[in-house]
């Protein structure tokens, strides 16, 4: 039996990634590959399947074969249920404690400036994308969050490194301190708020890029005075 | 259309530049559910905040004080107007906000201005984190996901056999398990078992396993004579046991006919 | 996007095999293939796995992928358990069937001083390690356990004669624990029970005498020949 052949029927055999040394497990030992043959062998079978509706493709838990993306306009039709989608609470939690971690609620909770609810939490830890490694050492010892390897699974990375990068945070020593007088005396501060503040986005608002929107239609209104 | 006043003569809404906010600006109309939507797609008081700043195109890093302590002020009392709950979390900021541009409108000696930090960088950091993770949240959110972007492959594989693999059993534990039974069992019975030889049950076994497939023993052929004395010896033993158990019948249908060994009627 | 490709990603997708109406459902109203056509490109595609490690069937309820049988030496390893190791329970199970073969769970749990569950004869029935023999004719007509050929290969041993005499194991015992030495010896020992397991009305119905009455009987056998 051919090895790719073996692979490929493995790899769609598991309902999950495959790790390089549970494919070796599938030889006896006096047969199994090299990891260099192991891998070159994956490298093809992916190139094989390059103009294919699936793609083999690695993720931290290993490799697996999956639909490409390009199909879920006919693919989701197959499922009743639709794919939930997340309130900004859960995601930015959930950045939080991906970029974060390990992190407590409290620390979650400072960074977000308004309370986590207990039910955020739940959806992550019930979606296994994250789990509670520890615990701080401060009073009420509280749990650390981090996220779980099926985290990076879902979300089709390798690694936490593979995360979108992080907006940097601007140094403030380079922020020019103003004049304490100056502040006060902006023209605004004179010109009472008029500007309407009706909100432009429908609700579910919870639109992205709701915020810049708004930002740019206050801007052309002579609201600014 | 107005929005419902509420009675003036108790608390007024906000402090707005030091005086009580008691009335609404009469151009400032929100319809009340939408408000209410509005205030819900706020994740709190950094989220309505950081609104507020880049509506009116501010830089972060130079936020007009009084002007955004004002609106956001002027927002917390209508929101308090509309007798909407407010988190905790809102009327802390506002408190927040108040008391940098207190300290901004300080005057300050030349010397310490050196040394102090400007009282906005904390709320400035705090923005600007904020900020970060609230994008960070949607790249996350822009990712190829499981379930709606991407899908698991499913490959039936019942027509995989699986070898089913056991556990190794060392003899010598069996044996040791089997000790700690002769101890804990009582005496007397200890001596029961203590009793016949193996080679008695094993040949017990084998010719129930015999009857029980069908056969029908002559009583003769129950006697190897390979096996010599001892065999025949444990043969007649293990016979006498079952028949004593009632395990099997050992018959002769017509004088001086054929003894035969069979199962024991029900 | 291709038809074809498009039934592929769908069944691929799906954790069920999909009928023909749901296939056609992945389609908006208007861009439905004809049945002929869809069936037409189903052999296709299953034409085009005929030689891969995959096989695209029809069954009841629909097409479905699947892993063809031939991998099985591999791919199974995929799914085998780790084996564990044997409870006290059915190592004790095992030695008292060795030793008192034929015999019922009732005498099983007599001797043991408590009850023997089903999964532990379950084990050792499923390994070939013990089998029904007979059945005893007492109510119930409970089944009579002995130990298999199998079981003789597994330990290297060619009879049960092999296995070490009770005495031997008493002997092994009174090593341990001296002062028990004399009592298996004695065969008129009167000394009162001293273990607190007295073995209870075994629930099998076995006749809980029998064993006593043979005791007399073949006491007075000259058993070892």
């Amino acid at each position: 039996m051919e090895l790719k052949a073996i692979l490929e029927a493995a790899l769609f055999a598991a309902q999950q990634p495959v790790t390089m040394s549970q494919l070796q497990g599938l030889f006896e030992a006096a047969e199994q590959p090299e990891p260099e043959t192991l891998q070159a062998t994956l490298v093809e079978l992916a190139e094989d399947y390059s103009h294919r509706p699936l793609e083999l493709i690695l993720v931290a838990g290993g490799w697996r074969f999956q639909v490409r993306a390009e199909y879920s306009p006919w693919v989701s039709r197959l499922f009743e249920e639709k794919p939930g989608r997340y309130s900004r609470a859960v995601l930015e939690t959930l950045a939080i404690i991906a970029y974060r971690q390990p992190v407590t609620r409290g620390e979650i909770e400072q960074i977000r400036g308004v309370a986590v609810s207990q039910s955020v939490i739940r959806t992550l830890l019930d979606r296994e994308w994250v789990q509670v490694v520890g615990h701080k050492e401060v009073p009420g010892r509280p749990g650390l969050y981090a996220t779980t390897r099926h985290f990076l699974d879902y979300f089709n990375l390798q690694s936490l490194e593979q995360l979108p990068t992080l907006q940097e945070i601007a140094d403030l020593d380079s922020v020019a301190v103003p004049d304490a007088v100056q502040t006060p005396l902006d023209p605004n501060d004179e010109t009472p708020e008029t500007t309407p503040i009706t909100p432009s986005e429908p609700p579910g608002g919870a639109a992205p890029q709701s915020a810049e929107a708004d930002a740019a239609t206050v801007r052309a209104t002579p609201a600014d005075g | 259309m107005d929005v419902e006043q509420p009675n003036t003569g108790a608390a007024p809404y906000a402090m707005v530049r030091g005086a009580p906010l008691t009335e609404l600006p009469a151009d400032l109309y929100i319809p009340p559910d939408a408000l209410e939507v509005f205030l819900e797609t706020f994740e709190g008081p950094l989220d309505l905040l950081l609104y507020l700043i880049k509506r009116q195109n501010i830089d972060i890093l130079d936020i007009p004080m009084a002007v955004v302590t004002r609106q956001y002020i002027d927002y917390i009392g209508m929101m308090g107007a509309m007798r909407m709950e407010l988190a905790a979390e809102y009327l802390l900021m506002a408190a927040y906000l108040a008391e940098i541009k207190s300290r901004l409108l300080l005057p300050r000696p030349a010397e310490a201005e050196a040394e102090e930090e400007d009282p906005r960088a904390a709320l400035i950091r705090r923005l600007q984190e904020y900020e970060a993770f609230k994008q960070a949240a949607l790249d996350i959110d822009a990712l190829p996901r499981m379930e709606r972007d991407v899908f698991e492959v499913n490959a039936d594989t019942h027509r995989i056999v699986v070898r089913k693999v056991y556990p190794e059993l060392d003899l010598a534990d069996a044996i040791q398990a089997f000790r700690d039974v002769l101890k804990r069992m009582d005496q007397r019975s200890h001596h029961q078992i203590m009793r016949e030889p193996l080679s008695v049950r094993e040949r017990m076994s084998s010719i129930l396993q015999r009857i029980n497939a069908g056969e029908v023993l002559a009583f003769t052929g129950l006697f190897n004579h390979q096996e010599g004395r001892h065999g025949a010896v444990v043969a007649m033993l293990a016979m006498l046991e079952l028949a004593k158990e009632g395990l099997i019948e050992i018959v002769q249908n017509e004088v001086l006919g054929q003894v035969e060994v069979r199962p024991r009627a029900a």
